[in-house]
């Protein structure tokens, strides 16, 4: 199989994170969503590793999922602490900081 | 010599310093002071003309350069004096009549709190005048010019708290600003056209100065002259001058500043000779002058308003005279020599009246003066005499020989000036016999209480009780009765073997004209009118009684007294004219220029506004116009590339 | 090395502002005398530069001093004056005294007002007074573009707050709603000259940009790109050198000001306490139609030739309208302040008619317009502290009971509408002739300002000073001692240049054939030249 | 087959790798100022681990100061070793460059750093707890604000003195940052210094609501960015098959020593260079704040807490413009003339939409945060100029703006009422007749921000507009001038409030500060009239260090 069509997947799923970030209200599905675009980086870089036949992207793909972990355990900290205060995970309602 | 011209200018100067500042202390000593140091001016002149007459008629100009004042490339001005005949005339004349009008102002101003300033204002109009007719620049002649338009300016409206001398004494200086203009712009003129606007290359470099040039200076000149000397179009503020103290009428306003207009026409003559077009411009104002000063002179009733229109018409002959070129020009300067000894007479014998009258000045509440004011009347009547032109006396002799050139002008102009000269001396009769005989002859109209309804100008003036009639002290008669001398003597003295003319001659130059009427002619037809103007007015005010209520008068008189609308005229279109222009002004200057910047600031506020709306405060709409960036930055990188 | 003679006029009064700044709540009468005492000295060394200064040694700028200081920019730390910076340097330090002796109580705490140990308005007050006085006079010395900009802009801050904070007492509004109206104008103050100095900034950044990349290193250095231009080194292609003129004209036509860019002043000047009006227009403004006649024409001779007829026609409107509006005006200071439009009008005429007429006049009418407007805003300023309003309307037959003061005043305003024998008649003549040798019709237009001029001036007088005495102005005290220390001396000087004006122009004069040349315009010959015979007469 | 053949031979070729890889060459001492400050933050939580609560707070402040100023010390030894000039070269295998943009940068960051922890510190100005010195972050951040723990946090005194660790180690990321030589170090560093201060802006003390919410906004934003970066990333490997700087300029200028076939397919991709470049581009113009990707910076300026504002709003410019320079410069050289158009468009388009929506604000932080999307606009033009003044004039403004920055903030934190900070701009009215010093010092700031002459503002100002001057964008520096035009008036605006308007009854008072935000405010003063009055030294040094090492 054509390696660029796993670009084209990476490209497709890197799209639906992106939106995902812009529809969804949860903050944690949001979250979610931009885990998915991280994710699809990875897929872009493991391809083109493939592609060029050199370790780099491999490599990248694997700091990037650390990065992605370090992100989780920040984001959530932050999440929850906002959720335990409000009661609520929607992003729209932290809305306090505007104009 | 040549030194004592600069003190000539220095001690009256002096003097206005050291009144002006000087303090309470010289309240006491002031007047006399001030009056001092006009008479050691005139001594000073004095010993000047003694000087002059001892050298030969062709050396009769003493010239000093003092210090150079603004050199700035070739523009260099100086502080220096040229003294020649004309302006040794002048400065007798200046420090003669002035020292006499001090003298007479001691009395006048006896009871008034501040009369120490009055004599400052004073001395310093006689530097200033003096520095006008010295200066052998025309930038400092201007100084002179406007120097004495500020001392005007300070005198007309001495007594400031009167609202309406105030508001003369801006009117005055307003007005001559105008002039000033003219002035002004007519040196710079001078200026590129000769690099320079000393008299003497000026004058010298005329006649080779192409004519439209010469004549765009010399109407500049005229406008000056007009604002100064009270000519039409400029001559609104003369009458209102009258607010002044009455020596200030005598002095700057008959005998002395109005006739500066005189000077510089005859001073500046070589560039009026070569443009014939600003020297008709010249006679025709003088002309229109003559008839309009005196028509308004007729239907006055305030004293001095009437003498002033008689100064306007006088100074009208004068004009003409100066505009007539070498033909006139002697005589114009005669009869302004022989018009300020008269002049300054008739007004301070009006102030005589008036200091016995309680200020009266309204000439229907006179009436019978001549027993309680003997000397008054006897010198006032001496004046009245030389002003109408009674032969033998001085205005006779000066009078004559203008109508007798304007004739000479020769051709259609010749008749029209010639005849409106003629009508001028009639209507002067007819006028100055009003006033004779409305003031010293008739019943005594100011037994009569005054009447509530009537009008009056100077509330202040009436106190309710009756005047008393009286001489007044010696201090005021004896200057009044030196004039009176000079009104009778100066014009026969001046003709005697054309002493005056063959004085003149030398700086202004002077032809003989070719009258189309013989000399006789004019003097009879002009003696002829005058019995005509003084039977007409006898007529009217000698037979009949004098109502204290003016009648309402037929249009002609109405106009008049309204110094024939053109007080209307400023009123509607300068003033009312320009406060809606200054309005407008503000106006657009708040709501445009401003607004324009004003509005700049709002419309980047209210951008601001919608702006910051986009900041909802919703994360998810940040990433949107980060998503929407970033593709736009994808696009434009794209497009880039593809450009 | 000679003594830094330039540097430490500039000095003295930096030192001086932070001095008094520094002195504590409590003294404040000391901190005055530590102000007026730094002003004097810098009077003393304004003095010595007239007198170390040689108008006949030929060279442009003298008692130079140039140091490196930010050789990325291309900026020294250069200094020059010639004679028109000397004479504005004077006029400056004449000035700044007077202004401080005359807004002696202006800043005092009120009293009742609560002790506050930290506020100290007084110290401020003076110090930055001192502050504008050091900043005029380096902009004034400055022959480093950059280093003029530097302080051109700098200005303004102090400026601001004395504007800002310091307002007429007394006043019957609200203290609040004078506050607000204060604050207004030294915002609209700030704001339109840093926009005007702003626009200059991109035109500094622009020559930057040419002489790097023509010379090779960027250089602000005024008589270095004027030497390199002259040789050829240095070309501006014509639109370059009419945008950098533009945006240099812009800065200065704002500071100056010019219409239709001068509805600041009005606000500024009307707001602020009289000395405060003084050193805005008599000192400030100053720097503006210097920098015109320093570096517009030096720098862009060609652009400024290009731009004159545009420039003419708004000097002229400048006059017109700034004395109509002074006519309008029903507010003292404001009138003042639109007669202040006016004559810019009149300096910026004189500086773009290019005649040594002209640029002698519009030089001699900065000092004389400083000295005259000094003096009348002066007066002005006591006369509206001792009735506590600044409209025309609320005065009448002031003379009666302080006829010193109303003496005074008559002159200041004789002075203002320029009669001769006080010194503004010389520069305004001089700059009336020297328009009208090149532009008559110009010229002539100019000279209904004359006109005007006595209109307003003479309204104001009449309306203030004559007529029946009103009531609120009975009492009203004449001039006090301190007050009459400061007005003497001014009228005398306007009274000493009026008629002996040659020291001016003795300095003046090669600074200004100088600029002409550099210019490379001449005065125009007159038309019809003296024969030989008679200039030997 | 043919393609799992080469799979295959790949694998087998990484299966053999080990025996030929060389160990890394780690060039340690070059490296000294990251690891110092690295070994600093451990520390940190080593003394948050084992101290008794008291001593923590000095503990941590003297290790934090310490670090920091061991750092410096190094970085300084190193520029003076002469590796910011011609020693320079890539260091780490080439990840990291040890060259004078980045030394500068980094001894900018850390100055920064050491100013902000004086912040940090402060422990004067919240009278709050009871008895105890607090400082400016909560008690317990895991506490439900306004809740039971909290209360009980707050009554014995408790402060979160992790935040100095943390601190570091955003310090530390900054540092790695804009020396960074390959994308992959790029990102690393991006999220080091990014993670830390998503949790520092959730500290606040005082209105923690708003502070919760400004971390979430900023992680969650942050994260899309860093999301959308990585994706330019993957792009840019995709078309140059390199990660490292020079490699990717090196295929970008068409030097590549070695085109096997799949580059050379790649290569011809000009899509994959052009959106890659421009997405890494919008992930760095996120972290400087540009338009449009500006719109996190207002609500956490003002949600955070303020000494972490001020260190945020300060090193974070310092480190994403060190990074973008580098990006532009060393990497994409080649393609100047796509992307110098699209960045005119975004540093004209920051410049006024900062400029002007500041007009409008309300808020002393809000301010402060629109004043920094228009200095960052400013900046940009002098990014555009690609020429060395370039580089240098945008170095010297950073470190002009930045203490400006950390002045503004530290003055805004003294200002209080009851409720904390009052940044409300109304309750700042008066404040010049309250306590003219503080007044005094914040005016200068804001003139500095203005770009007044005579402070640093007005140099740097001066120096990027003249880069950009130079480098032909006469049109990006009217508009800047125009934007500083409209800026001034907000400045101003401010001024007008504290001199000229009457104090509201009941208004803020000024707490006095201690020695360390004395130091810090005074710091700030003096470096802004240094820089103001006599920046040859400091221009000097930026153009030396103004060359980038490949």
């Amino acid at each position: 199989m054509n390696p660029v069509n796993y670009l084209y997947l990476s490209a497709l799923l890197f799209t639906i994170g992106g939106v995902g970030v812009l529809i969804r209200r949860n903050a944690i599905v949001v979250f979610m969503c931009v885990e998915l675009m991280l994710n699809a980086c990875n897929l872009a870089f493991v391809t083109f590793s493939r592609m060029h036949g050199n370790l780099d992207g491999q490599i990248f793909a694997f700091f990037t999922m650390m990065v992605a972990a370090a992100e989780v355990v920040i984001g959530l900290a932050i999440i929850v602490s906002v959720f335990r205060a409000r009661r609520s995970a929607s992003v729209d309602d932290a809305s306090l900081l505007k104009l | 010599m040549e030194n004592l011209i600069g003190l000539l200018v220095l001690v009256p100067l002096l003097g206005a310093a050291v009144l002006l500042c000087g303090g309470r202390r010289l309240d006491r000593i002031g007047p006399w002071l001030g009056t001092l140091l006009a008479a050691a001016s005139f001594v000073i002149g004095v010993v000047l003309f003694a000087g002059l007459l001892g050298r030969s008629a062709d050396d009769r100009t003493l010239r000093v350069t003092v210090f150079q004042w603004v050199p700035v490339g070739g523009f260099r001005a100086d502080i220096g004096f040229q003294l020649d005949q004309l302006s040794m005339t002048f400065v007798l004349l200046i420090t003669g009549v002035g020292s006499l009008i001090h003298l007479y102002s001691i009395g006048y101003m006896a009871h008034d709190a501040r009369p120490r300033r009055f004599f400052g204002y004073l001395n310093l109009f006689l530097a200033a005048m003096l520095l006008l007719v010295t200066a052998n620049n025309y930038l400092l002649l201007y100084a002179g010019w406007e120097g004495v338009g500020l001392a005007s300016y300070l005198l007309i409206g001495f007594w400031q708290h009167k609202p309406s001398a105030a508001t003369a004494a801006k009117k005055a200086f307003l007005v001559n600003r105008v002039g000033d203009m003219g002035l002004s712009i007519a040196i710079m003129l001078l200026f590129t056209t000769f690099g320079t606007f000393a008299f003497q290359p000026v004058l010298a470099g005329a006649d080779r100065t192409g004519e439209g040039r010469l004549t765009a200076i010399a109407l500049l000149l005229l406008l000056a002259a007009c604002g100064k000397s009270a000519q039409v179009p400029l001559q609104s503020w003369l009458g209102d001058a009258m607010e002044g103290p009455t020596p200030v009428s005598a002095l700057i306003h008959a005998a002395t500043m109005v006739t500066a207009g005189v000077y510089l026409i005859t001073r500046s003559g070589p560039l009026f000779e070569g443009a014939p077009d600003a020297q008709l411009a010249v006679v025709t104002v003088g002309a229109v002058t003559l008839l309009f000063g005196a028509i308004v002179g007729c239907a006055k009733d305030d004293i001095k308003k009437a003498l002033a229109g008689s100064t306007m018409s006088q100074i009208g002959y004068m004009v003409l005279a100066a505009g007539l070129g070498p033909i006139g020009y002697v005589f114009g300067i005669m009869h302004l020599v022989t018009h300020g000894f008269f002049k300054a007479g008739l007004f301070l014998g009006a102030g005589s009246v008036m200091h016995g009258m309680n200020d009266e000045v309204d000439m229907r509440r006179y009436g019978g003066l001549r027993k309680y004011m003997p000397v008054t009347f006897i010198t006032f009547g001496l004046g009245y005499l030389a002003i109408i032109g009674f032969p033998g006396l001085s205005g006779f002799f000066s009078k004559d020989k203008i109508i007798e050139a304007a004739f000479a002008k020769g051709g259609t102009e010749g008749w029209i000036l010639g005849g409106a000269a003629l009508l001028g001396a009639a209507i002067t009769a007819y006028y100055m016999t009003r006033v004779m005989l409305l003031t010293f002859f008739g019943e005594e109209r100011w037994r009569k209480p005054p009447s509530p309804q009537e009008p009056s100008a100077e509330p202040a003036a009436h106190t309710g009780e009756l005047p008393h009639p009286h001489e007044s002290p010696k201090v005021m008669t004896i200057p009044m009765v030196v004039l009176a001398l000079g009104s009778v003597l100066a014009g026969g003295l001046f003709s005697v073997n054309d002493a005056f003319v063959k004085w003149l001659e030398p700086v202004t130059g002077h032809s003989e004209g070719h009258s189309p009427v013989s000399a006789a002619a004019v003097t009879g037809a002009t003696l002829a009118v005058l019995v005509l103007g003084v039977a007409l007015a006898w007529a009217q005010y000698g037979r009949a009684p004098v109502p204290v209520v003016p009648p309402r008068g037929s249009v002609l008189t109405r106009l008049a007294r309204r110094d024939l609308g053109q007080d209307d005229f400023n009123h509607v279109v300068l003033v009312r004219g320009g406060g809606q222009l200054t309005r407008g002004l503000v106006e657009i200057d708040h709501k445009l220029v401003d607004g324009l910047v004003h509005g700049t600031a709002v419309s980047v506020g209210g951008l601001s506004g919608l702006l910051r709306r986009l900041q909802n405060g919703y994360a998810r709409s940040y990433a949107v116009s980060m998503f929407g960036g970033a593709a736009v930055l994808i696009a434009a990188t794209l497009l880039m590339r593809a450009v | 090395m000679s003594f830094p003679l330039l540097t430490a006029t500039a000095a003295i009064p930096a030192v001086g502002a932070v001095a008094t700044a520094a002195m504590p709540a409590a003294r404040r009468s000391a901190a005055k005398w530590l102000a007026l005492a730094f002003a004097l000295a810098t009077l003393g060394l304004a003095a010595a530069q007239l007198v170390r200064f040689d108008p006949g040694s030929g060279r442009a700028f003298q008692l130079t001093e140039s140091h490196a200081w930010i050789a990325d920019f291309g900026v020294r730390y250069q200094l020059g004056v010639d004679g028109i910076a000397v004479a504005l340097i004077g006029l400056t330090a004449v000035l700044v005294p007077f202004v401080i002796l005359a807004g002696w109580h202006d800043a005092d705490v009120l009293e009742g007002a609560e002790p506050n140990r930290r506020w100290r308005p007084t110290q401020g007050f003076f110090a930055l007074i001192l502050l504008v006085e050091a900043m005029v006079v380096m902009a004034f010395e400055a022959t480093d573009v950059f280093l003029f900009y530097l302080f051109f802009e700098a200005m303004l801050v102090p400026m601001y707050f004395l504007i800002g904070g310091f307002g007429d007492r007394a006043g019957q509004r609200p203290e609040q709603e004078a506050a607000d109206r204060r604050s207004h104008a030294a915002v609209k103050f700030l704001l339109y000259n840093l926009a005007g100095g702003l626009i200059m900034l991109a035109a500094v950044i622009g020559l930057y940009a040419v002489t790097a990349g023509q010379l090779g290193h960027g250089t602000f250095s005024l008589t270095e790109i004027v030497q390199a231009r002259a040789a050829g080194r240095l070309q501006l292609a014509t639109t370059t050198e009419r945008a950098l003129f533009l945006g240099f004209f812009f800065a200065f036509a704002v500071k100056a000001p010019l219409w239709p860019l001068h509805t600041w002043l009005p606000g500024a000047m009307g707001e602020s306490t009289a000395p405060v009006a003084v050193l805005i227009t008599a000192v400030v403004d100053k720097v503006g139609t210097f920098a015109m006649l320093r570096f517009c024409l030096q720098l862009f001779p060609a652009a400024s030739k290009w731009a004159t007829p545009v420039i003419v026609v708004l000097a002229l409107v400048s006059i017109l309208y700034g004395a109509l509006l002074a006519v309008a005006q029903r507010d003292i200071k404001r009138l003042i302040a639109y007669a202040s439009i006016s004559h810019f009008g009149f300096i910026i005429l004189g500086v773009f008619a290019m005649t040594t007429q002209g640029q002698s006049g519009a030089t001699l009418y900065m000092v004389n317009h400083g000295i005259s407007t000094a003096a009348l805003m002066l007066i002005a300023g006591f006369l509206i502290s001792r009735r506590g309003s600044r409209l025309i309307a609320d005065y009448g037959g002031v003379q009666k009971v302080a006829p010193v003061l109303a003496g005074t005043f008559l002159v200041a305003g004789l002075a203002t509408l320029s009669l001769p024998g006080l010194a503004p008649f010389v520069s305004e003549f001089l700059v009336l002739v020297g328009t009208f040798s090149r532009y008559p019709v110009a010229g002539g237009i100019a000279t209904l300002g004359i006109v005007l001029a006595a209109l307003y001036v003479l309204v104001l007088y009449q309306r203030t000073m004559t007529g029946p005495l009103k009531e609120p102005v009975r009492a009203m005290p004449d001039l006090r001692v301190r007050e009459l220390a400061v007005v003497a001396p001014l009228i005398a000087l306007l009274l000493f240049l009026g008629v002996y004006p040659k020291p001016l122009t003795r300095i003046v004069n090669p600074a200004v054939e100088h600029t002409m040349s550099q210019v490379s315009r001449t005065d125009p010959r007159p038309d019809v030249p003296l024969t030989d015979a008679e200039v030997a007469k | 087959m043919s393609s799992a053949a080469t799979v295959h031979s790949l694998w087998m070729t990484a299966a053999d790798a080990p025996k030929r890889i060389p160990a890394p060459h780690i060039e340690y001492g070059q490296l000294s100022p990251v690891l110092i400050v690295l070994g600093a933050a451990v520390l940190g939580i080593l003394v948050d681990a084992f101290l008794p609560r008291r001593l923590r707070h000095p503990a941590q402040l003297m290790v934090a100061l310490v670090g920091l100023a061991a750092a410096f010390a190094a970085v300084v030894a190193l520029a003076a070793g002469g590796y910011a000039t011609d020693k320079a070269h890539p260091a780490a295998m080439g990840a990291v460059a040890v060259d004078g943009p980045a030394l500068f940068l980094q001894g900018t960051v850390l100055l920064v750093a050491l100013v902000a922890a004086f912040t940090f510190g402060e422990r004067r100005l919240d009278p709050a707890a009871h008895g105890r010195p607090v400082d400016s972050f909560a008690a317990q951040p895991a506490a439900v604000p306004g809740g039971e723990a909290e209360r009980a946090a707050v009554k014995a005194g408790w402060t979160t003195t992790e935040v100095f660790p943390l601190m570091l180690f955003a310090v530390a990321g900054m540092l790695v940052f804009p020396a960074a030589n390959d994308l992959l170090t790029l990102f690393v560093a991006l999220e080091v210094f990014s993670l830390p201060l998503y949790v520092l802006c959730a500290l606040a003390r005082r209105q923690r609501l708003l502070s919760q919410e400004a971390a979430v906004k900023y992680f969650l934003l942050g994260a899309f960015a860093s999301a959308i970066l990585l994706f330019g990333i993957a792009l840019l490997y995709g078309y140059a098959g390199t990660v490292t700087y020079s490699g990717i300029a090196d295929v970008v200028n068409g030097t590549v020593r070695t085109v096997d076939p799949v580059l050379a397919q790649t290569m011809g991709n000009d899509a994959l260079l052009l959106i890659g470049g421009a997405m890494v581009l919008m992930g760095l113009l996120f972290k400087v704040g540009a338009v449009p990707f500006h719109m996190w910076t207002p609500d956490v300026y003002q949600g955070a807490p303020t000494p972490v504002t001020g260190f945020m709003a300060a090193a974070t410019k310092v480190a994403a413009f060190g990074a973008l320079l580098r990006l532009l410069y060393v990497v994409l050289p080649g393609m100047r003339w796509d992307w110098r158009p699209v960045m005119w468009g975004v540093a004209i388009v920051t410049m006024l939409f900062g400029a002007v929506v500041a007009v409008t604000q309300t808020d002393v932080k809000r301010l402060l945060a629109y004043s920094s999307v228009a200095h960052a606009g400013f900046i940009l033009t002098g990014v555009v100029a690609t020429r060395p003044e370039g580089i240098s004039s945008v170095m010297f403004y950073l470190a002009a703006y930045s203490f400006v920055t950390l002045g503004a903030f530290a003055v805004v934190t003294l200002v209080r009422d009851a409720g904390g900070e009052a940044t409300q701009l109304s309750k700042w009215a008066g404040l010049g007749r309250r306590s003219p010093l503080v007044a005094a010092v914040f005016a200068v700031f804001l003139l500095a921000f203005a770009g007044i002459p005579l402070t640093s503002g007005f140099a740097g100002k001066f120096a990027v507009f003249k880069a950009a001057a130079q480098g032909g964008a006469v049109p990006l520096v009217i508009v800047g001038v125009v934007s500083s035009a409209i800026a001034a008036f907000f400045y101003i605006r401010v001024i007008v409030l504290m001199f000229f308007n009457a104090p509201e009854e009941g208004g803020p008072s000024v707490a006095v500060p201690s020695l360390l935000t004395s130091t810090a405010i005074g710091v700030g003063v003096v470096v802004t009239v240094v820089l103001g009055v006599a920046p040859q030294y400091f221009l000097n040094l930026a153009g030396q260090a103004g060359v980038f090492v490949r």
